[in-house]
């Protein structure tokens, strides 16, 4: 009885989280790929299945059945390690993110919306993001390669640098909600959704988002005209499927994040009288978030290593401090 | 009501902590002794964060968090230091380090 | 139940820590030590918790797994440190000094803290307390209350140490007369 | 009534002291020499309202006291920031500040040779001077006085070593008629003359500061008022006691025997300074400080004695010592010491309107001929041995007219200024003691010799020094002015205190009678004299002889006939010599305090402080040394001995608990 909700209902609460990631991503490959074709006036994949819409089966199963190259005189267990690392924090960090509003009961457990409600949910995040270096930095270091390490290099400390930024924008969310509970910050934005409240810290944490991410204009890890392919050089197959996966589901979480502390999470009309709607709320939300970042994608062009360095140290961290000074004055005059 | 008794972790600490100093009294490399000390502290965290919930105190707690603080500075310093010293001399050995001597 | 569970993760998460320990000293590979180093601190992260710490734990991942490993990480391949190491006659009479040594510590406290009992002011932060307020309220309000002038002295150290690793990190093209510039490139 | 802002007096000099010592340098030598005397100009005419406010007030209300801020209050010690202006402090005012003025316009002639930074700085500390000497004239308590005093002091010691980077200056022998040479002690260089000055000065100081001290215990206040209003039911022994520490001060600060010696040296500085300070104002600080305290020098009889013969008898020992002196300035000095002494003497005997007076027209007279000396420097490009000299009158005839008053003045010729308070002195002292009149007598004879003496060889004759005759000519109007100024107050200064029996009344006593009001009509017997009008026609009659006998025998002598001073040489050879050397005082003190003195400062520099202490220093260096080079052997350098070490201390530490 006890072991069931301890243990038995997380783990499957985090299989189906794991399992929708997984074709989550799969589809967002087809999906991107379909829009920035458009963007591009072209067709996209559109030969697997009706409109292409099998393309993402037929990729993955020519990922899986390539050969497994393990070049000499890498480090093999860091080598082999290094994908697992980059995927997990991505997808760690859903623990804490609620879906949806409503809980329901299903043969007669509770289910909550979300696989844990910790209490420092916020710090969490920020925790499990941190880790998300790991697994580049050691892919390039591991590869023995020039070209593997730089990449991995810039990588890692765009990541840290644009850390920063982003974690003090959400300590101006967290001073508005006055919690470090994901849920507890969706509920605050019941009224008015933080965006309108921090439309700088939206802002900041969109771009930090997407660089943290590592993606366009700020993909400068796989700068392929510079860097070859960055620290994914020497992967291929599936290990190389697996950064893929890392960044597609980095993406998303990007936009469930944003969407969990900007744009209400669940909430939309009639999410009280139909709780299911919660769901189609949050989904809706991520899905435009994604499209911003893809949109964003197939239109600007790559900025240059040192100005995005500059851009966060000199511009972001500077700006979101005021943000986050003026957040908490305005609090305290408020009340 | 504790599940785990607080001996229990007193001992892990007390055999990370030995384990910590071993490796700073045995390698030469400065970098894994600056890991050595770190594990070090960690151990020592154990032991607070351990008798903070067997005196059901927060004091512990507060303990650990100055630490990481200092641990923090210690490495941003000690890696300074060490990369200006791999400048100078191109190593991290610290048996090569011993002009200091009396 | 939920003690044997408990005692079982601590059981598991106390040999990862210590195997991971032993990885730290034992690997001839820095960077294997490095991610050795990062299994010790997430387990203790997890035990952390278990003791009813999550605020503690949380940043334990933050501060040490997120940064000072990855500092470390950065460092070993800074210097190209990554490679094989010699280890060195392991068989000599210091080291057997220092494993006696070690051994005699651990007998002392090991007994100290089986045979001792611990006598100390019993607090108010009981863990319903605690629930109560909450894990970060609790720590926070010990933290910007009690423990405020620590707190600020800790975000001063911060400040200096960040300005010291500046300096030091700094590359001299020889603005200083007395610095080396050239041989260090 | 501008007499209640009479700080104003101080603050116009410091003001422009401020000024010059900030900004003179950058602005140059035209602005310094606008604001220098300007603002002592203005104080000038402070104190002159204030004068002219006093007389305003009914006689017994003539001392206001101006508080100007609560300076120190220690426990029942209470020292105000307050001024004192009554008639005799007024009358220093006008006297330092109407003399300075003079000098200062003077100086703008006489410094215009040095650089802009000299010339900034000369005015500075010429400014500093005037403020500090108004501070102690002006001063309601003894404390503020004891600044003022030593501020003058300090003034005294950095203006006359202004030319610090100079050398000793050699003097020439002098060539007997048997063709024997007379070494003459040598001038000190200015800046061991400066501090000789300070040093001298604080023997004095001490035991005024003893004196200060005696005042507090006794009477628990240094106010003036306070004080003298207590002093009659003090016990007469402490009085005497009080008084004669305070009468050291003066002594030191007067230039006195035995503490005289600095003064003659002093003249290394500037002629201006020696004008201002070492003749006209700073050197009467002695006397104005025993009129200030008339209260209690009335008290003490004994110690009054001590004081007129102090005076006397040094008045007649400079005079002697003035005779033989080569150097003009040296003249000058000691006939301005023996002018003291007979200040001394006037305050001595009660007479305290009288020393004032003498104070007064000496300034006058004095400040004129070192003034007029320095104008024959300036001519002569700093020449000052009259041996030199010669024949000058024809070059410079104001500056020779003018040292002609003032040396009549000095000599107590008839109808000058310097006749009539000095013949008043003389009154006074026949009326206490002949003795002291005569030895005053004889002075005055002395000093009519030397002062024309100096005249007739520098002026008067053929040139002796015939390159530096033609080098010689009159100095500008900015110094002559001053010159024929205070020729004419020197000349006719002397209307400030007519006798009684010429059927006038004696202003400048009855100015100060309301200051010396409380000596039961001791003031007022400054003009009516005790003794019968055919006796002090008989004393005036007899000054005039003794002025006009001692300038008759200078001209017989030096004019008449060349030849007999130096037959007069040979013939009291010894005498002679002990007079060129000063009676040896110098080389006494020497012996006695300086060599000694010497002596301990070498055995504390190399006993005891190299020795001794730097032994004990260097002795727990070396220790140190010697253990850190033991203990050295334990930094192996080695960081992991040091862990080893930390580690091995850790598992002490855990078995003290363990088995405790």
């Amino acid at each position: 009885m006890d072991w069931i909700s301890l243990l038995l209902v997380p783990a499957i609460k985090s299989l189906v989280v794991v399992v929708a990631l997984l074709t989550g991503f799969a589809y967002l490959s087809y999906v991107e790929r379909k829009l920035v074709a458009r963007f591009q006036v072209r067709y996209g994949p559109n030969r697997a299945g009706p409109f292409g819409i099998l393309q993402p089966i037929s990729d993955a199963l020519k990922m899986v059945f390539k050969e497994e190259i393990v070049p000499l005189n890498v480090d093999h267990v860091v080598y082999l390690l290094s994908p697992a690392l980059t995927v997990m924090p991505a997808l760690v960090i859903w623990a804490v993110i609620p879906v949806s509003g409503a809980s329901f009961t299903l043969f007669g457990q509770t289910i909550t919306p979300y696989v844990s409600d910790v209490n420092v949910g916020l710090l969490y995040i920020l925790a499990i993001a941190s880790l998300a270096t790991y697994g580049i930095v050691l892919a390039g270091w591991s590869s023995n390669n020039k070209y593997s390490l730089l990449g991995a290099l810039r990588t890692s400390s765009q990541m840290l640098s644009y850390e920063l930024p982003m974690g003090i924008t959400l300590v101006s969310v967290l001073l508005i909600a006055g919690s470090l509970s994901l849920v507890d910050i969706v509920q605050a934005q019941r009224g008015v959704w933080f965006a309108l409240l921090q439309p700088i810290g939206f802002i900041i944490y969109f771009i930090c988002g997407l660089a943290e991410a590592g993606r366009s204009p700020f993909d400068l890890p796989e700068t392929e005209n510079e860097l070859v392919s960055g620290f994914a050089t020497e992967y291929g197959g599936i290990k190389f499927a697996l950064f893929f996966m890392g960044e597609y589901i980095h993406m998303i979480t990007i936009s469930a994040l944003a969407t969990t502390f900007f744009l209400g999470g669940w909430y939309g009309p009639f999410v009280n009288q139909i709780p299911v709607l919660g769901l189609v709320y949050f989904l809706i939300k991520v899905a435009f978030m994604i499209f911003l970042i893809v949109w964003i994608r197939a239109s600007l062009p790559r900025i240059r290593y040192d100005k995005l360095m500059h851009f966060c140290w000199k511009f972001l961290l500077p700006l979101s401090l005021l943000n986050l000074v003026v957040t908490a004055v305005v609090l305290v005059l408020v009340g | 009501m504790t599940a785990v008794p607080t001996s229990w972790f007193l001992l892990l600490s007390a055999i990370l902590f030995v384990i910590g100093a071993g490796g700073v009294l045995l390698r030469r490399n400065v970098l894994i002794m600056l890991m050595s000390v770190e594990m070090m502290m960690n151990a020592v965290n154990l032991t607070f964060i351990a008798l903070s919930r067997h005196l059901s105190s927060l004091t512990g707690q507060i303990f650990v968090f100055m630490v990481m603080a200092v641990a923090a500075v210690e490495v941003a310093v000690g890696l300074a230091i060490l990369i200006e010293l791999n400048r100078l001399r191109a190593t991290t050995d610290v048996d090569d380090v011993s002009s200091l001597k009396g | 139940m939920a003690q044997q569970l408990q005692q079982g993760l601590f059981l598991a998460l106390a040999g990862v820590a210590v195997v991971a320990a032993l990885g730290v000293i034992f690997n001839r590979n820095a960077v294997h030590s490095a991610l050795s180093l990062l299994a010790n601190f997430v387990a203790l992260a997890m035990l952390y918790v278990l003791l009813n710490a999550q605020f503690i734990a949380i940043v334990q991942v933050a501060v040490y797994a997120g940064a000072i490993v990855v500092l470390f990480l950065f460092v070993v391949m800074l210097l190209g440190a990554g490679g094989e190491m010699q280890m060195g006659g392991w068989l000599n009479w210091r080291t057997a000094f220092i494993v006696a040594a070690a051994l005699v510590l651990l007998t002392l406290t090991g007994t100290a803290v089986f045979e001792g009992t611990i006598n100390g002011a019993i607090g108010t932060a009981t863990p319903e307390q605690i629930a109560q307020v909450g894990q970060t309220e609790a720590v926070g309000t010990a933290l910007f209350t009690d423990y405020l002038l620590p707190f600020e002295l800790a975000s001063v150290l911060l400040l200096v140490g960040m300005l010291g690793a500046v300096v030091l990190g700094q590359r001299w093209r020889g603005a200083i007369a007395g610095r080396p510039s050239g041989e260090a490139e | 009534m501008i007499i209640q802002s009479i700080w104003l007096a101080i603050a116009f000099p410091l003001a422009g002291l401020l000024f010059n010592g900030l900004l003179g340098r950058r602005l140059g030598r035209g602005v310094v020499g606008i604001v220098g005397p300007g603002t002592v100009a203005l104080a000038f005419v402070v104190g002159l309202f204030a004068g002219l406010d006093l007389l305003a007030l009914p006689a017994q209300d003539r001392a206001i006291v101006v508080t100007l801020w609560n300076w120190i209050s220690v426990g029942s010690f209470r020292a105000g920031m307050s001024l004192l202006a009554d008639p005799l402090s007024v009358l220093m005012v006008l006297v330092v500040t109407g003399v300075g003025f003079l000098i200062h316009v003077y100086s703008i002639g006489y410094m215009e040779h040095e650089e802009d930074r000299l010339y900034a700085r000369f005015f500075t500390f010429l400014n500093l001077f005037i403020v500090s000497m108004l501070i102690l004239v002006l001063a309601d308590n003894y404390l503020l006085m004891y600044v003022g005093w030593e501020l003058v002091g300090v003034c005294s010691y950095l203006l006359i070593g202004f030319w610090f980077r100079r050398g000793d200056d050699p003097q020439d022998p002098v060539r007997l008629k048997d063709g024997e040479l007379v070494p003459v002690p040598a001038n000190l260089n200015p800046a061991d003359s400066g501090k000789k000055a300070f040093i001298v000065n604080r023997v004095g100081d001490f035991g005024f500061a003893l004196g200060v001290f005696l005042i507090w215990t006794t009477f628990g206040t240094l106010n003036f008022a306070d004080v003298f209003g207590a002093a009659p039911e003090i016990a007469s022994g402490t009085v005497t006691v009080i008084t004669l520490l305070l009468f050291v001060g003066a002594v030191g600060k007067s230039a006195q025997l035995p503490l005289y010696v600095w003064l003659p040296d002093a003249m290394a500085g500037p002629t201006p300074v020696s004008a201002l300070i070492h003749a006209a104002t700073m050197v009467t600080a002695g006397v104005y400080m025993v009129a200030r305290s008339h209260a209690l020098y009335a008290l003490a009889p004994t110690t009054s004695l001590v004081v007129a013969l102090v005076g006397v008898i040094t008045a007649l020992y400079a005079a002697t010592i003035a005779l033989v002196q080569t150097d003009l300035k040296r003249v000058l000095a000691y006939s301005t010491i023996s002018q003291l002494g007979y200040m001394f003497l006037a305050v001595g005997v009660g007479a305290y309107a009288s020393g004032m007076f003498h104070l007064t027209t000496h300034a006058f007279f004095k400040a004129l001929l070192f003034l007029a000396a320095g104008s024959v420097m300036h001519a002569l490009g700093d020449v000052i041995d009259i041996r030199r000299m010669g024949g000058l009158r024809q070059k410079m005839p104001r500056t020779y007219w003018t040292f002609v008053i003032g040396a009549l003045a000095l000599a107590g010729f008839p109808l000058t200024s310097g006749f009539f308070s000095k013949d008043e002195i003389l009154a006074k002292a026949f009326e206490f003691s002949p003795i002291l009149w005569a030895l005053g007598l004889l002075t005055a004879l002395l000093t009519g010799f030397y002062t024309f003496r100096a005249l007739f060889v520098a002026f008067w004759g053929s040139a002796r020094d015939q390159e530096l005759f033609d080098h010689a000519h009159e100095s500008p109007g900015v110094m002559t002015w001053p010159l024929i100024l205070l020729a004419g107050l020197a000349l006719f200064g002397g209307i400030l205190g007519l006798p009684q029996i010429l059927g006038v009344d004696h202003a400048l006593a009855g100015w100060l009678h309301p200051a010396f009001a409380d000596l039961e009509g001791e003031g007022a017997e400054a003009i009516h004299h005790g003794l019968s009008a055919g006796l002090e026609w008989g004393l005036l009659g007899l000054s005039s002889v003794i002025a006009l006998l001692g300038i008759g025998l200078a001209y017989w002598f030096y004019v008449a006939n060349p030849g007999w001073p130096a037959d007069l040489a040979v013939r009291f050879k010894s005498v002679f010599k002990l007079l060129v050397n000063k009676y040896y005082v110098d080389d006494l003190y020497d012996l006695l305090f300086v060599d000694p003195g010497k002596a301990l400062a070498r055995f504390c520099a190399q006993g005891i402080d190299n020795a001794a202490i730097d032994g004990i220093i260097d002795g727990g260096a070396r220790l140190i040394v010697q253990g850190g080079a033991w203990l050295g052997r334990l930094q192996t350098g080695f960081i992991r001995h040091y862990a080893l070490a930390m580690f091995l201390g850790v598992i002490v530490v855990v078995a003290y608990f363990f088995l405790r």
